[in-house]
This record gives C-alpha cells, structure tokens and sequence, in this order.
C-alpha cells in the first residue's frame, strides 16, 4: 500500500505540469482544437501512453492518464485527449483484434489519426437507451440512427459509434462499436463548440455503409461501462486541476484586491471560504485518485469509486467554481478573466458521463449489491 | 388577516391582465424571453415603455405628481406580478428607478422640470456611474475626479459595470471632487452627456457572451456644473439613497415563478424530469412560495402604515440565491445541451435556425450571467454583514 | 389581501406570549404534562378556540392555532395542545355528528376530556398502509392490530384510533376513526417520554369492544389528511417559535461570551452565521403563515402549502437548531442550558406527520397535479 | 503508487484479525457499540486494556522504548482499521494518546519511569484539565491558579469539560502560576491526583443524557511542585504539543464506515431505506471514501519519510462533519422510533427489556452527543482558521 508517486509518475507530472504552464495557462479565449499542440502531444509521447506495449504504447493506467488531464485541467486544454486517447483508446485497445489494436493505436499514437465518440441517445447522460441501428450490408454493415451529442466528432478522422445489432433499445445486449470516418456518406455532422472546451456534434447515420473491419470486437456494453468509467476518472483529475487552479488564483486575488483599506483575505468569511475551498479540492484529489486506483477493477468496486468520484468532485467542482466567481467579483462574471471560462469547463464536467444525480444513484446501486 | 384580494383589488387585476392581452405584442414577449443578461436591450424596452407611457404606467412607484401611477401598494404588487407572469421586458432601471427618485428628492424645481419627463417618454436613456476599477464593494474609495474650472467639471478617470453606457446618452455618477475629510465627504452626484468629447466606451463581455457592461474612460470631459444634483460633496448621500430604492427592488417571486415554470417545460419536453430534478424544482418552488408570501407581508405592512423593517437585503440576498437555483435547474433540464454554445447575440435577432429550440437557448448563458446577481447591488458577503446588523443589533 | 394581524389577533397573541413568558420559559427539566397547566389552558379558553362556534366553541382557525403554538414552542410547552385541540379537535369536528361534537368538544374546551392520537403504522410517517382492523362487534365495534406511535396516550382520556373497516392495508378507502377510552379492555399501552416533550405509547389492540357510538363520521381518509395538515401547519409555527427563540438566545450569547479578548459577535463568520439563521426564521415565517392561511383550502393548494412549508421549515429549523447548540460551544451540548431541550423538540418537529423528505416528495407531486 | 497491502502487511492483518477473534469478547463489543457517549467506560476499556497489554499492543504510537509498539505507519492503519471494524472498545486517550506522549517528551526520567509504565497496564486513569468556564476556543485565558508554597503548588479554581473525571485517580492540568507577561507565558503543565482533599466534581448531563463530563473545583488542593512537568511557565508549549497529538488523531474511516453499516441495517430492518435514504447513506460513504484515501495518503507520505503537510485540522473538521452525518442518517433510519426516549444509563446494563432494540437504543443519543463532535478539541471554527492559515498562508 503506497499512495505516492513512483519516479516514472513524478517525472510524467513535472514534465506535463511544466509544458502545460509554458504553452497553456494565461491563454485568451476560448480552449479550442490546435493542430500543431496536437502532434507536440504526439512528439511528447503523450497519445501512446495508454496503449498497451503490444500495440506499440506505453502501457501506462489511470494513474499516468489521471496526471495528464490534471495539468490538462489546469491548463484549460481544448485538445480532446480525454475523448480520443483515453475514452476510443480504451476501447480500441479493450475490444479492437490485435491488429485493429496496432493500427489504430499506432496512428493515434503519432497523431495522425483522432477519435470522436458518439453514445448516448438521450438529454441527459445515459448508457441506455441504444436505438441507432447496425444492420448487414453485404460483408460489411449499415448505421442508421441519431446521435444528439458525439464527443469532439469536429475535429476527428473517425468517429467511434455505438450503434445495436439486436435487442431493444433499453437492452444492454447486442451493443456494438463502429468506426465511422469522419466523411462516410450518409453520415450528416452539425457541430458546436462545446462549453468549457472541446467541441461536440449532432450525428444523423442514414444508411452509412461500412466495411466488415468497421466493428470493434463483440458485445459492447462492458467494455463501454469500463472506457467510460475510465474517462470519468480522468475528467475527475482534470476537474481537480481545474479546482487547484482556481483556488490558487483565489487565494492570491484575496491576498491583494485591497477593499475598505484591506485585502479582501481580512475578512473571516472570505478566509473560511477559501478553506472549505481548499478542503474540497484536497477531497477532490483523495477521490480522483480512489477513481484512478480502482479503474480497472470488476464492476462494483470501480463503479463504486469512479461514481462516488464522480458524483462527489462535481459538486466539490461546482462550490469550487462558483465561489472563484463570487470571489472575484464583478470581474469574475465577465470574459476578461479565465475564472470564467475554469467555470464552463465544470459546468461541462459536471454533464459529460452523467451528473452527480445519475452518478449517486449510480454508487448506491453499487452499494447494494454488495450489502 | 386575509390571504385573497379584495374585490377592487381582483378589478385592478383583472384591468392589468386586459391591458396586457391587448398590447404586449408577441414580439416584444419573444424578445424579452430570449434575452439571457440581466437588462432588456433598448431595441425591446423602448417600443414597450411608448405603449406604457401612453397608458400612464411607466413608473408605478413614483408619486403622481410626477408622472407615477399613485397604486397602491397592493396594485404595486399586482402591477408587477401580472407583468412578470405575462413575460413583459423590463423597463430599465436606471432612470426610472435610479436616477429619476434621486433627482425627485434631491433636483432642483429645473432639473425636475426638465429630466422626469424624459425619463418616463424614454427620450432619455440613462447609466449609471458608480464602480471603478478599484472600487468595488468599497465604494467610497472612488478616485474619478472632477475638478471645478469655472462653471464646469473638468471630468478625468474611468468607470467600469457600466450597463448600456454603449445605449444611453446620459450618464449619473459619482465624482470625486475633494480630497478633504472623510473619503465619502469628497464626492459629488453629477449627470454626464454621454456625447460629451472625451468619453470612449469599452465593452466588457460576460461571462454568459453578452455585451450588456462596459468600461468608461473620461479624459478631460467637461461637465457643465448646474448638472450637479444638490449639493457638492453630498454626492455619497445621495448615492445611498438610491441604493436603498434599489435593493428595495420591487417584487421578484412572481418573475422567478415564471423562469421556473420554463425550465419545468423544458426538463418536461426533453425527457430530463427525473424524480431527483422535480423534487429539486419542488424545493426551489417552495423558496418562491416563501419569497412571495414575505413580498406580501411587506406589501400589507406598508399598506398598513407600518415600517416592514430591514428586510430588502434579506430579499435581496435570497432572490439571488433563488435566480441561481432556477438557472442551474434550466441547465440540469438541459442535459447535455446545456453544453452546446451558441456564440451569435442577440438571439432574437437570429432568423437561421439553431441547434437549440428558442427556449433552449438562453438557458446556459442565464446560468452564467446569473452569477452576478449575488454580486451586483451590494455582495451576498455585504448582504449578510448587513442583516446581521440591521436585523440582529451586531 | 392583509397579511398583519387582525386586533383581536393581536390581543390573543399578546395574552399567549405573555402568559408563556411568564409560566414557561426558563423552566428546568424535559417538557412534560402538568394537569394544573393544562386547565389553566382550559379557563385562558384555548382549549375551546378552535371549536365550531355551533360546538361551544370560538370559532377560530389555524393562524390563531398558529399563534398560539409559535409561543408555545418558545414555551417548550409539553402539554398537548397540538394533539388534543389541533389534530383530535379538528377530526371530531369534521367527522362528528353535532351530539358528539357538542359533547367531546365542550368536555375538551373545558378540560375534562383529553384526546390521544393513533394512525399511523410506519416506522416512518406516511398515513398508509393501515392494517389495524375494525369489525362490527353486535351494535358496535371490535379494534384489533397495533399501532406503534400513538401520540400523547399516555395522559389522554379518549385515544382516537384509525383502523379499516374495508379494503387492503394500502388502501384510502375504508378507514374509519374510532374513539378508544384509554382504559379499554383489550388494549395494551406502554408509554414512553418523547423526545423533545409530550408522550408517545405503543398501543395493542387485542380485542377492543367498543360502543355504535365510538365511530367518527364515515370514510375518514380525507378528514385525517386535513387534519393532520392542520397539525402539521401548527407544528411549524410552533417550531418557528423554537427557531426565534434559540436565535435571540444565541443572539445574545454571541454578544456576552468573550473569547480571545472579544465577544464572540467580533467573528465574521458568527455575524453571518447568525444572519442565516436570521434569514431562516423569516422564510420560517412566511412559510408557516402561508400553510396557515391554506390550511382550510383544497386538495393541491392546502398540500402544497403545508407540505413545503413542513419540508423547509424542518430543514431551516435543524440548521438554526443546530447552530445555536455550535455557536454555545460546551454548554450548548449538554443539560445545563435549554438550547439542547429545543433541538430535541426541532428533532421530534421533523420526525412528526412525515420528514423533510416525505413531504418534498408529497409538494412535488402536489406540483404534478396542476401542471 | 499501488493500492494494495503488500504480503507482510497482509499477514499483519491477518495477525491482527486472528488476535481480535480470539479476545474481542462479546460483552466487550457490546459494551462498546451500546455506549452512546464519546467515550467507553472504565468499566469496558479496563478489561480490554489489560488483555492487550499483555500482547504488548496498547500503544501503536509509541516508540517501543517505551513500551509502543514499533509498528510502521502502515501496521498502525491496518491495526487501527481493524479494531475499527471488529467493535473493539476504544481505550481512554487521555492517558495514552495525551498526557503520554507529553511526558516522553518533556518529563524526567523518574516521571517517565513511573508514569508511562502505569499508563500502559491502566493502573492511572487519567482526565485532562484543560478547558474552564471562562475559556472555550481560547484556552490560554485560563484561571485557575498554582500558587507557590515551598515544594508545593496551592491550586484553586475550576476545570470544566473533564471527561471522565469521575472515574479518574489522575489529572493532567496547564494552571496559571504567573500573571506576568503574556498570558501564554504564566501556564504550567502540572500532574494532580485526583484523590487530593480540596477537589470536588459535579457532573454534568450531556444533552444526549450520558454522564461523561464534569466540572472539577479545587479549593487549596496541595499539588506537590515534583508534579510539574517541564519547566514552569512552559506549560503552554507541552499543551499545544498534545493538542497536536490529539488533533493527528490517528485512524476514523473505518469506525464511521461501521457506524454507517449499522445505520443502513437498521434502516433495511425497519423499512425506512427509501431511495431517498440510500442515497444519502451512498453520499456520506464517499465522504468515508474520501477519507480514508487522505488517510492512507497520509500513511505513504509518512512511509516514504515526507511530511503530510497540514491536514490534521482538514481531518479532524471532516471526520466532526462525517461522523454527524452518519449520526443523523440513524436518526432517520430509526423514523418516528427516534423520539423513543430510554432515559437509565448505562444501557450495557440494562437487563430488562426496551422498547428499542440494542442497536436502535444509542441512535438517538449518539446523534446529540455527536453535535459536541465540531466543538471540542477546536472547534469547526477555529479549524477553518488553521486551514485558511496553514494550508493556504491566510
């Protein structure tokens, strides 16, 4: 039992902590897609460390990705590393043959290839209902269906979709994953820029037609559970950069904005505000790493962690936010600072993979089948 | 006591409902409900504020010999209620419930004369001009100066929060005209034509993307001294006035009820009303409920001849509160969506379609604006300092 | 619309207030029954307050029952009014026929006759199922089943007993109320101080014969809901007088106690705590008033009132409660003071007719009906 | 970073769980799980403490020159947890984890000769003089004076909140010998038997209705000089060293998981657990999740030789807050049941029956000793100021 970083981890850490506060922090406007940072996260090894040493990675786990995202977070970066490497990594490399596994990951890995996602079918984050349909189409298959919300599907080359080989739509069988380029015909992109970062799409499939490699591996729905519960985990972290940001910029704020002859700091209220600021955020990192440890255990104990994370951090995240906001007054609530924009990427936290409402009665399912 | 209205209290309501049905167009509805900041643009108030004037019901709290409506305040509280459940576009503040009460107690019988008038036609369109950079909650450290060469104020320095300074042509500020004693007894309550020579205007976006504030620089504008309100170095006095008028701020409930209502709809549309969410919009109900019946214990103090006591900042502070909640429901409502930006202002201007249904739209960008609103007119922190004062002798 | 007291409001108010200042407050020990108190209650005339005029009684309603409990949650009073008067009073006056409320109320106006109350079978309040059984028994009645919870039985002279006379335990339909003199043959009462003040008893009825007269009115269903909101709108303005009255106490303690050379008050974080709490017996009080003022109104208005007013006030009502026994520091959380015998009556106030939780669940579907 | 035990510490464990099967007997875990208080009686802790002393396992904190038992950080989590998760009754930290270590480091060898052997076997029972009525959070105001008199102390005044003063042969008390300079300056840390003549105790009822505190008065009790620890006038410097210690506190996630079980039990018997309720029992496990992940960072950090840094105070506020709200979800699983009050004490020694079930019994009155949880040892107040200072340099 040791909680401490190993030397490999610490050196992950200061190396993406120190590009991050070089190339990120202080940037204006709103985190977006850059091409060029995209390779440099290539170059840097960043996009192969997931993968496993088969398929040409670094075999690296949650904790490794749990680093990245945390400095990721702090920096407010707009490159969809959480979808394409963490969330279709995991994937590929869970339910991809051996060379679906060395081709792909091996392209994502040089950054000549990124992954968009595309799942859930309701307003409200939920693994079912599944109606988009996959069908026979010759040696290969056809998608037709709707995605209201597909993951960084702007930028992407391919766009994992989940999509049903058989049951009804509220089933957990007969789910599979495609691989769907970016340009397919029949599939209609309308996208957005995506609160906080990233950018998202609505997908209609309308007789897509893909070849027999377009399906990635069996039976879906566990290897979903599991790449999603992964890419919550690594959003924990980065929501804990996100809240360590703040909070530092808080602290300084109210060390210096001077009001009635004082810094703001003078006042007891601000300074019990900053701490239970501070508790949350150290609460936030316990359980971020809770999620990454067990990230890769059997369903109840890391659904156990990766929704009490989940369900904790985004109300942790929120108070965080918001009272980095209330803080900073009337400069808070405009886009002069970053304060703001720290706020949209928790509001966008707090939604991706399903709320602190889905993610409670989630744990609490947990808890019962164990009891 | 008596929880239902009289019978010429239900006909005033009735006459309110009737107007509204008659004049308040669907456009200027749409418009109001798809502006997501905190203040109507012009473009939508000054169209409702003719209809208004022309029936006399620009400013239900001002005296009628100035113009106001002379409602009791029992009709005040209908007044406002009936318009916020029909979806009317505020009027703006500024004049009406700034400016325009200060200049009616403190004017002189010329400016009276001259800017009451215009204020209730809205020929006048006015902001306000108090923040500064460095001062915010702290107002009194206010550092814009104007220093007196003649019979004009030489005006330099810069104001920020500034709403619609980029819409309105008069400006009320506070100056600074001495440096002597206590910083508060230095300062002056001056009215600036914003087409005055020296004036630029910044624009400040908000967090939710729209340009409603701004920051305004002043190099060497000249201000003719007889735009002055009382007298010099009484500023702060006055300023303090209208402060109170302001967090006094009318009735809320029944505009929150409204917004609830909305997000209720769309939760019950998009398929997002979950048991946990209607409970949750039960609970901020429930606040509405508690706001509303405060609202109408103030009302039947005041139409009693008694002093309601200090409970605007209460009001204040919780309406705040309960305008969080109610975005953050439309957000949770919203689902996914809530995270799908639409950058282009002002929605109702937009005549392409979008990926969201016009009720859709303002929901996430009110949930970013809304932030202010525990900060603005005095901090919820300020609130509380306040109340623990006023309410408990601390 | 007026929402100030009425003169004849005011002078109840005054005379309540004044004689609860002067009997009550500052009394030692656990808040018990006292016959002597009791029928001073009965010559103050407010054991006939809320009888029909047509009853021998005054007439009044729930704000003036409201009153009058505000002060006697100030009071602690241990007498039970709300059982007895309130609940009982209500139900023999909306079931009774004109001889039984001539004669229960005018026994109970003048203290000769003191109600007991058993419904509910739940560990938790939710007023079904109802399984205790009525059967007709010759010209009356048999009582058969259990009823853990009965309400203030121990001194009561007449328990008023839900049971079924039709249907299956869950259902609306069929349940009568029957008076069960406290000495019947048949049934077991083991009694128990109640937390917070007043007495509770757990009741077996094994055999219960009981006279054709014993049964109030018809299908009761109704009649109890109302009741037992009106029950529950006194409760809240009686916790509400349980809210002012810890707050002027912590008040007034935050100004006195000196530590670090200064009182308590010279803290920020005490000034806004104690603002809150200030905030918290305002909304107490709108709310309360509120379902007061509803309490005779229909279905969905009067749940609605009454039920929001109870879930906020229990939850408005266990923060200022429980802030009042924090900012007392040591003394707060023993014997020694009387803030603890008010939080244990904030406690019983929640767990009375159904907590915070069941009655936001009952306002939120109160909000279904209308919508 | 690995989230396992390694094979050693899986075998302490398993030492650990063989141990604890063998002598945690029933009526010692019974004892402890029907005590509602902070505290086990004597009556429970004697027993327990003598069978582990003769395993050598009374003190994991202390170094094994003293008797400790030399366990590694981990050793100590897992031995904590365990006894955590088996029931065993707490003993009394007043001698072991407070005056103990005070004496290690400040007392003479003769004190340290005599003393720390008489903690181990619990031969002392001891209570702690810290707190007067006078002095809450601001201890060092402190009243009660030594008076020198030759090779004696003369001591009078009063100590409130002394745990088990009652059952206590000895106290451990800071007491003011000086006036001069500043107030921290005049405090000694004195040993004081309790059996002195001049001391007299009067109870004091929590407002759960356990005896567990006292006041304690001295009038002219003669405390032989020998009896101070350190040197006179530091005793301020040894308090806040124990107050540290205290405050450090060890392992509690695993004891407030247990308590939570309990709750979730009874709720599942009584059919309180709505969903509503699962819910709420799932929201404070993760906060006992979130807890022992610091726990157990705590323990690496301190493996590996680094220094935790300033959590205790974040430990000691959360672990108050979790512990209340474990103790309101059993008030809300026990439902109406809750107001059943069982006023005779203690209830390990009732022999008759209730109408509560054993389990049901301390519900109640743990939830109303627990609101003592955010006050005592520094309050939830004076713990976000150390927070605001320590962690973030406010």
């Amino acid at each position: 039992m040791n909680l401490t970083y190993s030397e490999e981890q610490k050196m992950l850490k200061e190396s993406v902590e120190r590009f991050i506060a070089d190339a990120y922090v202080g940037r204006d406007g709103a985190p977006a897609f850059d091409a060029a940072m995209w390779k440099q996260f290539a170059d840097l090894g960043w996009l192969s460390l997931l993968a496993p040493e088969g398929a040409g990675g670094l075999g690296a786990g949650a904790v490794e990705s749990g680093i990245v995202m945390e400095a990721f977070g702090r920096g407010l970066v707009g490159e969809p590393f959480m979808t394409s490497v963490v969330l279709c990594g995991d994937l590929i490399a869970s339910l991809g043959t051996p060379a679906q596994q060395e081709h792909l990951l091996g392209k994502l890995g040089a950054g000549e290839l990124k992954f968009g996602f595309a799942h859930e079918e309701s307003r409200r984050f939920a693994p079912l209902p599944v109606a988009c349909k996959a069908t026979r189409a010759g040696a290969g298959w056809r998608l037709d269906g709707a995605k209201p919300f597909a993951l960084d599907a702007a930028e992407a080359d391919v766009i994992l979709v989940v999509a049903r080989l058989a049951g009804d739509a509220a089933s957990r069988q007969g789910l599979g994953v495609f691989l769907v380029p970016r340009d397919a015909r029949g599939l209609k992109v309308e996208t957005f820029p995506r609160l906080g970062g990233g950018s998202g799409a609505r997908l209609k499939l309308e007789g897509v037609e893909l070849g027999a490699d377009a399906r990635l591996g069996d039976d879906a729905a566990d290897a979903l559970d599991r790449a999603e519960d992964k890419a919550t985990a690594a959003l924990c972290c980065e929501a804990l950069g996100v809240m360590q940001a703040v909070l530092e910029k808080t602290v300084e704020y109210a060390k210096t904005r001077v009001q009635f002859e004082r810094p703001l700091a003078a006042n007891q209220v601000v300074r019990h505000r900053l701490a239970d600021m501070a508790i949350a955020c150290e609460e936030a990192r316990s359980l971020s790493l809770r999620a990454c440890l067990l990230a890769d255990a059997d369903a109840p104990a890391r659904m156990r962690a990766v929704s009490g994370a989940k369900t904790k951090i985004a109300r942790h995240a929120r108070f965080v936010a918001e009272q980095a906001v209330q803080l900073h007054g009337g400069m808070g609530v405009t886009e002069e600072l970053d304060i703001g924009r720290y706020l949209k990427r928790i509001v966008a936290f707090e939604a991706l993979f399903g709320d602190s409402g889905f993610h409670l009665a989630r744990r609490a399912a947990a808890e019962t089948l164990v009891a | 006591m008596d929880f239902q209205f009289t019978e010429s209290e239900r006909a005033f309501q009735k006459e309110v409902r009737d107007f509204l049905d008659a004049n308040l167009k669907p456009e200027l509805r749409r418009a109001h409900s798809l502006t997501p900041s905190v203040f109507d643009d012009p473009a939508t108030t000054r169209p409702w504020q003719k209809i208004l004037n022309a029936k006399g019901w620009v400013a239900p709290a001002w005296p009628s010999e100035y113009g106001g409506c002379g409602f009791s305040p029992a009709e005040r509280w209908i007044f406002a209620t009936e318009f916020a459940r029909a979806g009317a576009p505020n009027l703006s503040p500024m004049g009406l419930q700034m400016v325009g009460p200060v200049i009616m107690k403190f004017g002189t019988p010329e400016q009276k004369a001259y800017y009451l008038p215009r204020i209730l036609s809205g020929d006048d369109y006015w902001c306000q001009g108090y923040s500064e950079p460095g001062s915010g909650s702290d107002l009194a450290s206010l550092k814009t100066r104007a220093r007196r060469e003649g019979d004009h104020y030489i005006v330099n320095g810069s104001k920020i929060w500034t709403t619609h300074a980029h819409h309105a042509n008069m400006m009320f500020a506070l100056l600074r005209t001495s440096d002597e004693g206590r910083k508060q007894d230095g300062i002056s309550f001056v009215l600036i034509d914003m087409k005055s020579p020296g004036i630029s205007i910044r624009p400040i976006l908000t967090i939710g993307g729209d340009h409603e504030v701004n920051q305004v620089f002043f190099d060497d504008v000249r201000v003719p001294v007889s735009n002055r309100i009382g007298e010099e170095g009484k500023g702060w006095t006055y300023g303090k006035y209208l402060l109170e008028f302001e967090r006094g701020g009318g009735v809320a409930s029944a505009r929150m009820r409204a917004m609830l209502r909305e997000c209720e709809e769309i939760a019950r549309r998009t398929g997002t009303l979950t048991e946990d969410l209607a409970r949750r919009i039960a609970d901020v109900d429930i606040d509405i409920d508690s706001m509303e019946t405060t609202e109408l214990r103030v009302m039947s103090a005041l139409s009693s001849g008694q002093n309601p006591g200090a409970v605007s900042s209460l009001i204040k502070l919780r309406m705040s509160e309960i305008h969080q909640a109610v975005t953050r429901v439309g957000v949770d409502a919203l689902g996914l969506d809530a995270l799908v930006v639409e950058p282009r202002r002002p929605f109702y201007a937009l005549n392409e379609p979008t990926l969201l249904t016009e009720d859709e739209l303002v929901v996430t960008p009110e949930y970013l604006n809304g932030r202010a609103f525990t900060i603005f007119g005095g901090t919820s922190e300020v609130q509380r300092d306040i109340i623990a004062k006023a309410m408990l002798g601390l």
